[in-house]
This record gives C-alpha cells, structure tokens and sequence, in this order.
C-alpha cells in the first residue's frame, strides 16, 4: 500500500520496495531468496522491523498462511549479545 | 572449560509484563517454582508507560491505570514468591528446553520443566516516502519517551492510525502539553473505541479518515506531512493533497506478536491477520505444538491488556496442573472460571453493533434534578461504573461486554461513577441549575487546571467553542488518581451540548 | 522539550543530573536516563548517518528493537541508545555508516 | 512441460552455479535446477573463505592452488563484484605440540607450491591486532583469499544465462529416467527435462539424487556452526584459523585437542566480509540434516575465540547459522561418471571447500565432459576409490 517503488523498507539496509519487487521478479519466492537478491534482513536488527512488510509484499505472489513455506530465517540470539557475555567464567570472571 | 552446571526452575516465565506476571502468580499460587524474566529495568511490560485508566471487570483492578495494575501485580508477585530478574535478555532457547539470557554482561542459563513466553507485540512498521525521517516514531516508543522519559518528541505532532493504541497516545500527547494536529486513518471510520475518540474529538483534534500520510517532509528530519485522500482501495486521490506543519510524526497502525522465541523454539504457527500476523498455534490450555511450552497475552494474538492478563492467569493454572500440583477437577473448576471470563471479555455479536444509547436520561429527568449521563455504548468488556454507583442505577451485568443501561429514577446525581469510568465518557447535567443556568460536572486530566470562579470557554462534543462557563467548583480527591471533576455553570440552551472546556489554542 | 509537570505523573522529583560530551559539545542529562531521551530534551535527533546513502536517522521504535539510533558512545560503535543510559562524562558521537575505531 | 536439453544440472550452489557457467560457456546447452532458491544450502551458510593453509598437501592443495589462480580475474571474466580479496591467511598457533605438527605440515605445503612461513607472536601481532599473547606463534601465507559466496552464484549465473543457460528454481527433482542403463531425463516438479548428461551437484543432499538410481553415495552432512557479528569497521586483517582446526577437519594427530573442543570439533576460523560481517567459526558434528545452533556450540565457539583474540571480545552477535558440508571418507570431493548408470555425473563432496574449489571444480567437469579429460588425473576423484571400501 505504499504509494511509490522507491519507498524505504529494510531501515538497516536501505532496501527499497522497488529492489524487492525485482527481486521477486528473479525467481524469489521466500523471504530468504529476497534477502539473498537484496540483503534485506541482514542488518543489525536482523529483520525486526522489515520482515513483516516483506512478507507483506510476498503475499501478493506467494500463498503465505504456511510461514514454514517463507524461510523467514529468525535465528538465535533475538537480541544482540557481546562475545565478551560468554568468556565469564565463575572462578576466574572474565578471561 | 568443564561441563557447567545448568540452574533449574519448574516454571520459567519470559517477559513480565501483564501476561507474563498474572502467569507466574497463578503457577506460583499452586506452588510451583517460578522464575520470571524480563529484559527492562523495570517489570510491567507495557504496563508502564499506560497512565490511562483500565477497561476490565471491577474485580480485576479495572479503573485503575496501567502503572497502578502494575505496581499490584508485583506486590502481590512478591508476596507469593515469585522469583523476577530484571534487565535479564533472553536470547534463545535450545533443544532441551534450556533458555538463555544474558544479564549484567554474562551469558547464563536456565532449564525449564515449563516455559511461558510472555513477550508480547512489536508495532507495525508502515514505509512511506520520508518515512525514515529522524521525528517518525513508533507510537510505543513516543508513550514510553513521554510517560517514562518524560521528553517530549516533538511539539506538534501527526498521528498516524486511529487503533487504540493511535488515540491514547494521542490523548497522552496532550497530556503532556504537546499538540496533536490530527490524526490520520486510512479506513473509512475511526478503529479506536468511541469513548476514546471522544476524548480526542472533544479536545478540538481534527480526524482525517479515508486519509493517509503521502510523504513526511524534511531535509534531515520531519519538518512536515502531507496527507491525502484515499478511495475504497486505497489510492490516492490526485489534488487531495493538504500539508500540514508538524515536527513529528507518530506510526500507530497496530501490533504484531513477537513471535521470534516461539519460531526457533519451534512452534507451529497459523496466519489471523485480525491477531495481527502469525501466531503461534496453541490449545485450551495455552500450550503450543511444542509439549511443555505455553505462550500468553500479544505473542499470542493482539488484543487488549486486560484479555493478556487473563490469557496468563490460564497459561499459569494450566502448567501448574501439567505438573501435577491441581487435582483434576480443581484445575478443571479454575481454568473453567478463567475461561468464562476471557469468553465474556470477547462476546461481541458484531463488534460494530451500536446499541441505542442506554445511559441517556430521559427529559423529565433533566428537569427533575441533577443525573448522571453515559456516553458509552459500544461492547466493551469493562464494567466499573456499575460498582462505583451505590445507588444500583448503574447496570452492566453478565457478558460485561454490554453498555451500561442507568435507571434515571434510582440516581440521585451523586457524581461518584464519573472519576470511575476509564473512558471519561460519564458527566453530570443539573439542567435547572439557575433558571438561566445549568451546571455540568464532568472528568478532567489536563494541565493548567482552570481557577475557580474563573470563566472559561466551553466545547461540545467536536471540541467546538459554543459558549462561554464559570468554573463553580473543582474536585481533586487521591482515590481518583489525577481525575479531576470540574463543575462549571453554563446558559442553560447548551445544558447537554457542552462538554468540556478548550484545551488547544488560546482559549484559556 | 522536558514534560516537568504532568497532569497524572506530577512534578518530575529527578534531581540528579550528569554531563554528556555529544560531538564535542557538553550538555545536561538526568543521570540514569537513555541517551536518546536525553538528546531530545536537548532538541536533538539526528543520531546517525546511514551507510549507503548517507541519510539521517534517530530515534524510531524507542524500545531497542530497530537500531536506528545507533550512535559511537565511548568509542564503541552500535550502541543503541533509546536504552542505554546515560552516564558522567560519557563521549557519544554521531555515528556516519559502521562509525570507526576510537583509538583508547 | 517436457522439453529438452544436453545437459541439466542439480544444485543451486557455488558448485552447481560454477559448473553450468563453465559448460555453457563451451557452447554446451545447460539447464540447472534447484529444488529451494540460491545459496539455499551449505553455500549460503559458510564462512566464505579460499584458504589455501587448510588444505592438505598433495591434490587437494594443488586442486585449491588451481582454483585459487583462476580466481584471480574471475571477477572481470563474470562481470560481476563478487569481493573477491586476497586477504592472506593465519594459522593461530596455541602449543608447542601444535607448532611441532605445524611445522610438519607447513613444510610439505611449501613442497606443493604455497607461500606461506612460521611467525613468532610478535611478528605476528604487527600484522593482525587483538591476538593473544600467550600463543606461540602464527603462520602467514600473502595467497589466502575470500569471495562472496552469494554474489559468486549469481555471476556465474548471470553470465551463463548470457551463454543460453538456462535456471529453473523452485524446481523438485522427483525422479530420474533412464533406458538401458543410460540416463534419458529428469522428472521435476514442473515437468520433465530430457537430458544426455545429468550432474549431480546438491552438495550434502547428494545421497537424495544418487538413491534414485539405487547409488549408495559415501557423503554425510557434517554440521559447522557459524556466529556473525554486526558489520564493524574494518578489524581483522587475515583470515584466521586455529591450528586445532586443521587437526579437527582431518581428525589428524588428536592429542593436544582437549576434550570438549574435540567431541564438538571446535576450531576457531575468522574473516570479515566485504560488509564488515566477521564470521566466527566452525564446530565439525555430524547431527544428520539439522541446521539448528546449539548453546553449547555457540559458548565454546565464542570462548575459543575470545581466548585466542582478546581484540574482538566488545563485537555484538547479530545472528548464528549452521551450514552442512558434504564430508566424504578422504576429505576429498567426487567428480566423475558412475559406472552404473551411462551419462550421471556426480560433483559434490567438496566438505568445507566448497567456495574455494568451485572455479577448479567448474574447469574439470565441463572438461571432463566435454574433453574427456582433465589436468589432473581423473582417477584420483572418481567415486570408484572407494569402491573397494563397500
């Protein structure tokens, strides 16, 4: 429902609905092959705030009650961690 | 780098917000062992930042606001001893259902016989050219930068989206002394329930439906909108454009649940748009696909805050009886009440059905002396004015989903259901007040508060100024909690035309 | 703009307050507060430049979900500041793309 | 629709993608089919690195020296930025029982052609900031590289189909026809494809395309788990391995792992991408087709790297995957015709060298194919030099 091609929809990333839609047009069909075409997703929210106007997007194409069908690739961790967070150890602190 | 030994906990809850805490109070009242986790600094969730006055049934704290209902799930968490960790980020959980947080820098585990995923909704992002402009927020985000942060986004300031969520904050916003220049709602009428809206509309702020934001304008940041008309299928109607002077621009077009912990602990999901998105598939019990994982509150499908509370009181009753620790029948006798409950609070035959107004006295009754009006007749699963009103004239009864019906002869105009109702929707008219005059007490949260004996202008419903008012009396008692009733002295042709005093522009 | 009195909330009791050094300038922010609270009291809301096209970001959801008010804050870029708060002295930067190392 | 071709391809990655640009640039009629999308499989799940150091001496060295030579302008030749960078590599070194099979093997590659050479920790530190002080020692070689593995699969596509190949995504291989012994067609999910020559090029799921034709293919998915971080400025130099992660891939001399890094075959393996992403690797399991990442895989991962390089321990972790890498008994992968069925080929088995052996692997297919021979001898890569082993 947005009105122009060139609207903002990955923030991360800047992905536009204009790349997406190409990426569609190349064969894409799951939010994974989008993310592949256009690196949408891959920022540092991890999709957060563009997935869901992607998936938004693909339902004009693509049946999408079946979210395992979507590949909406959500992975540990769901929030940022520093490595530093794993390296304490009980006797020692931090190594 | 030996084995490390994981800590373990009957039931782990994550996210303390208002499903979240009512799920480990009742899993902790049959005696299970309970950890809550939350990633904020403080627990209550969303809770926080709603100052507003709660729907809800009388028992369950309805009245009170977010913050307070709050405050007593934690008092009552602590009193049965249930364990929170704060600032605590779940991050992931594993296989064995082991979850992992992070929490003062250290990545640390725990495994649970049980786990509930309270971790509510997220907002909906809505792209439009500009949209990424420095001064577009989240409507959840401006709430807690004003409720929390106490800073101020903007000064004059567009809502985008008229759910509930886009008018409170927009009521919140006034609150707060900024501006609202309007709201803008791509459908054809407002989605927000009317008592909300009347706050607003009352307050003189324009609602554009069948409107949404063409493009926010700005170099760097929002130094502007431009709003425009849509047709049935939402496009936009050329030279329907308006510009409007705002710095800031505020996104409230509805939640969607946070299902990211569900989805890789691998629970089955179904698509309800009407729910906000994918949610997680789960039974009676609020069990999901996977054995042992519950979820409760706007994971598990977005609707109001009082229903998520519920939703975790049964998640809560149903794992403490997955454990063994109800006898069948006491845990069938509890979830059963909780059950009747949820069904009351979502009886809606239609949930547009607009039923004849029942809280309007009928002439007579104005002439006899002052009584009580109650502008509210939507379903709404709220009923503290019928328990606010010792006179029994005040009558929602069973499902509390409908209007409230006020029998004119047993009220005696006393007042005392007006700080009552969350939707500020009841007033008292005394039309023969004088036999020029007629007084109107209504509900009043807005700073500066107006001097008594000063004169005011007065609004009527659209916030329109239709006449001038003297300020007779202000009531401000600690149980109302901030609600103000105002008496003000009118000419008696307005006696139930006005409603409130101007709060935008130079009227005061 | 600061909201001191509020018609529900009341008077705002926070005293306490700490120095913040933003892109060199020093200036006012309750102690405890998130940086991007503190910034907007202090009228700003350009936190970041965005890599590819170098455009303008602050602050957009508020509760640390999108990222956008990632800025440099003592010297480590990515911080998200709508919930890291404020601290005495703290050096925070308006970061341009991945921001760069602050040398120690 | 049923239609016809001289070759189809199976496997919609780095291997499949660069074997349908090499035959289809020698004039051959190629269709690939890919049963998901690109990069769907291992190529979209590793650590994108072309690390010559990891190989062993012998054909698989020189096969990755061949490779990596063909890198070199493979990027003009495709006409599409696929960040090729020869960033050089190291082999971080914690023991001295370490350094002394390093210096083993160090030596024999320098026999089979790499430049590479022994540091101490302090030369070592100029060149890479954040390395540990107490290791004994790194190794560098100036050759080492790493690619995009996405943007390699779509520059080979992208100038195959400039050739007249021709990409079927989406696209199930169901079935596989033949007569008399030799290979006619493949039957998909949008309909069958006549075809001489079948490749079989789907990485880890290979065995699925074999069983088809009742072949019983030695390729197991061995699972490596990856952790990203936020994209940072640019931090590490090189591309980093552990030495325990030379001994994990080829189960050599076990000794000095100790036992937790060894049940899950830790080994450390760091590079940062052209995004400023720096990939943290890898553990070695075999845990069948799972893909998940598991607590303990991740905090001995991270552990091991934060030992070994104190410099990256304030990076964030956005994200962590698993990818799935085609193991095979001898580390090395299988190219060539089967004998029991005129016309299959099969490609596939590169384990953790997918990325680095996909221009080579390209080259000897289409010339095996289409020459019937190749630069090296075609024996060594046969699936036959394990037939004595069933």
């Amino acid at each position: 429902m947005s009105h122009e091609k060139n609207v903002c929809i990955c923030r991360c990333e800047e992905v536009t609905e204009g790349e997406i839609l190409r990426a569609i047009e190349e064969g894409a069909r799951t939010v994974k092959g989008i993310k592949i075409r256009t690196q949408a997703t891959m920022g540092l929210c991890q999709g957060r705030t563009c997935r869901r106007l992607i998936v938004n997007i693909l339902s004009k194409h693509v049946d999408i009650n079946d979210i395992s069908k979507l590949e909406i690739g959500i992975r540990v961790p769901v929030r940022t961690i520093k490595i530093k967070n794993f390296i304490y150890d009980e006797g020692k602190g931090y190594e | 780098m030996g084995e490390e030994i994981i800590k373990k906990s009957q039931v782990v809850v994550i996210g303390a917000g208002p499903a979240g805490l009512c799920a480990a109070i009742e899993a902790r009242k049959a005696g299970a062992t309970v950890l809550v986790l939350d990633e904020n600094d403080r627990p209550g969730g969303q809770l926080f930042k709603q100052i507003h006055k709660f729907f809800g049934s009388g028992k369950h704290w309805a009245g009170l606001r977010g913050f307070r209902i709050g405050e007593n799930l934690l008092k009552e968490a602590g009193q049965l001893g249930v364990k929170i960790l704060l600032n605590a980020e779940v991050y992931g959980i594993f296989d064995d259902m082991t979850v992992g947080y992070i929490r003062n820098g250290v990545e640390k585990a725990i495994k649970g016989e049980r786990i509930i995923i309270a971790t509510g909704g997220i907002e909906n992002a809505l792209p439009f050219p500009g949209g990424t402009l420095p001064g577009v927020m989240g409507a959840g985000g401006v709430q807690t930068m004003v409720n929390i942060h106490r800073v101020l986004p903007g000064k004059k300031i567009l809502m985008v989206g008229s759910g509930n969520v886009g008018v409170i904050v927009s009521y919140q916003l006034m609150q707060a002394g900024a501006e609202v220049v309007g709201i803008v709602e791509a459908a054809g009428r407002v989605r927000a329930y009317e008592v909300h809206l009347n706050k607003i509309k009352r307050a003189g702020v324009p609602i554009y439906t069948s409107h949404v934001v063409k493009e926010a304008i700005g170099k760097d940041e929002v130094e502007g909108a431009i709003i425009a008309r849509v047709d049935d299928n939402l496009n936009i109607i050329e030279g329907s454009e308006k510009h409007l002077d705002v710095d800031c621009l505020c996104i409230a077009v509805g939640l969607n649940p946070q299902i990211e912990l569900p989805y890789i602990a691998g629970c089955k999901f179904s698509y309800i748009p009407e729910r906000g998105g994918y949610i997680p598939v789960f039974d009676e019990n609020m069990e999901t696909s996977v054995k042992g994982i519950y979820v409760a509150g706007d994971v598990a499908g977005i609707e109001e805050a009082s229903i998520a509370m519920e939703e975790g009181r049964l998640a809560g009753i149903a794992c403490a009886g997955s454990l063994g620790l109800y006898d069948k029948e006491t845990e069938e006798k509890l979830k059963k009440e909780v059950k009747k409950i949820l069904r009351a609070m979502r009886t809606k035959h239609d949930s547009r059905i607009i039923h004849s107004l029942t809280g309007i006295p009928s002439n007579d009754r104005f002439e006899k002396g002052p009584v009580a009006v109650i502008e509210c007749k939507e379903e709404i699963p709220c009923n503290p004015c019928e328990s606010a009103c010792v006179f029994g004239a005040i009558k929602v009864g069973e499902p509390i989903t409908n209007p409230p019906v006020l029998f004119e002869e047993k009220c005696t105009g006393c007042g005392r259901c007006i700080p009552k109702c969350p939707g500020m929707a009841i007033f008292l008219i005394h039309k023969n007040y004088t036999d020029k005059t007629s007084l109107i007490k209504f509900p009043y949260e807005y700073l500066p508060v107006p001097e008594k004996g000063g004169l005011v202008s007065c609004v009527n419903r659209n916030g329109e100024i239709i006449s001038r008012g003297r300020i007779i009396d202000i009531k401000a008692s600690k149980k109302d909690d901030g609600t103000k009733i105002i008496a003000m002295e009118i000419p008696k042709e307005y006696f139930n035309d006005v409603r409130g005093i101007q709060i935008r522009g130079d009227g005061i | 703009m600061r909201v001191n009195y509020h018609p529900i909330l009341g008077k705002d009791e926070r005293k306490k307050l700490v120095k913040i050094v933003v892109d060199g300038r020093e200036m006012m922010a309750v102690k405890g507060e998130p940086i991007a609270a503190a910034l907007l009291a202090n009228g700003i809301r350009k936190l970041r430049k965005t890599r590819k096209k170098g455009e303008y970001r602050g602050v957009f959801c508020g509760i640390g979900r999108c990222t956008d008010c990632a800025m440099i804050v003592d010297e480590i870029p990515n911080i998200r500041t709508c919930i890291t708060p404020v601290k005495e002295g703290m050096q925070i930067i308006t970061q341009e793309g991945l921001g760069k190392w602050e040398r120690k | 629709m049923s239609r016809k071709t001289d070759i189809v391809v199976i496997g919609g990655g780095v291997i499949g993608a660069s074997i349908t640009y090499y035959l289809s640039k020698r004039g051959k009629k190629v269709i690939l089919v890919e049963k998901k999308d690109f990069a769907f499989g291992s190529s979209g799940a590793c650590d994108q690195m072309i690390f010559l150091q990891t190989k062993n001496p012998g054909i698989h060295l020189e096969l990755a020296i061949e490779s990596k030579k063909m890198y070199k302008n493979l990027e003009k030749e495709l006409n599409h930025p696929i960040e090729f960078q020869t960033i050089g590599g190291m082999v971080l070194i914690e023991t001295e029982d370490q350094m002394r099979v390093m210096k083993e093997f160090v030596k024999r590659q320098k026999e089979t052609g790499l430049n590479v050479e022994i540091l101490d920790i302090k030369d070592g530190t100029k060149i890479q900031e954040g390395l540990s002080p107490d290791l004994v020692g790194t190794t560098y070689s100036p050759d080492d590289a790493h690619v995009n593995s996405l943007e390699l699969i779509k520059g080979y596509i992208k100038k195959a189909v400039t050739f007249g190949a021709e990409v079927l995504v989406n696209t199930e291989v169901i079935g596989i026809r033949t007569k008399n012994g030799k290979v006619k067609g493949v039957e998909t999910t949008k309909g069958t494809i006549g075809c001489e020559v079948l490749v079989n090029a789907a990485g880890s799921w290979a065995p699925v395309i074999g069983e088809m034709i009742g072949l019983d293919l030695p390729i197991r998915p061995r699972r490596g788990q990856i952790i990203l971080t936020e994209e940072v400025p640019p931090y590490i130099k090189h591309d980093i391995i552990s030495a325990n992660y030379i001994t994990a891939k080829y189960s050599l001399d076990r000794s000095f792992d100790n036992d937790v890094l060894g049940k899950l075959g830790v080994g450390l393996a760091i590079s940062q991408n052209h995004r400023g992403n720096i990939f943290i690797g890898a553990t070695r399991e075999f845990a069948g087709y799972n893909t998940e990442t598991t607590r303990e895989g991740i905090r001995r991962i991270l552990k091991h790297a934060g030992k070994l390089i104190p410099g990256i321990v304030n990076f964030n972790i956005i994200r962590t995957f698993a990818g799935l890498r085609p193991y095979t008994p001898d580390g090395l992968p299988i190219i060539g015709y089967v004998d029991e069925v005129e016309g299959f080929f099969i490609a596939a088995g590169h384990e953790g060298d997918g990325i680095c052996l996909s221009p080579v692997t390209g080259k000897i297919v289409s010339e095996l194919i289409i020459d019937g021979k190749t630069f090296i001898d075609a024996k060594l890569l046969n699936l036959n030099r394990f037939r004595h082993l069933t």
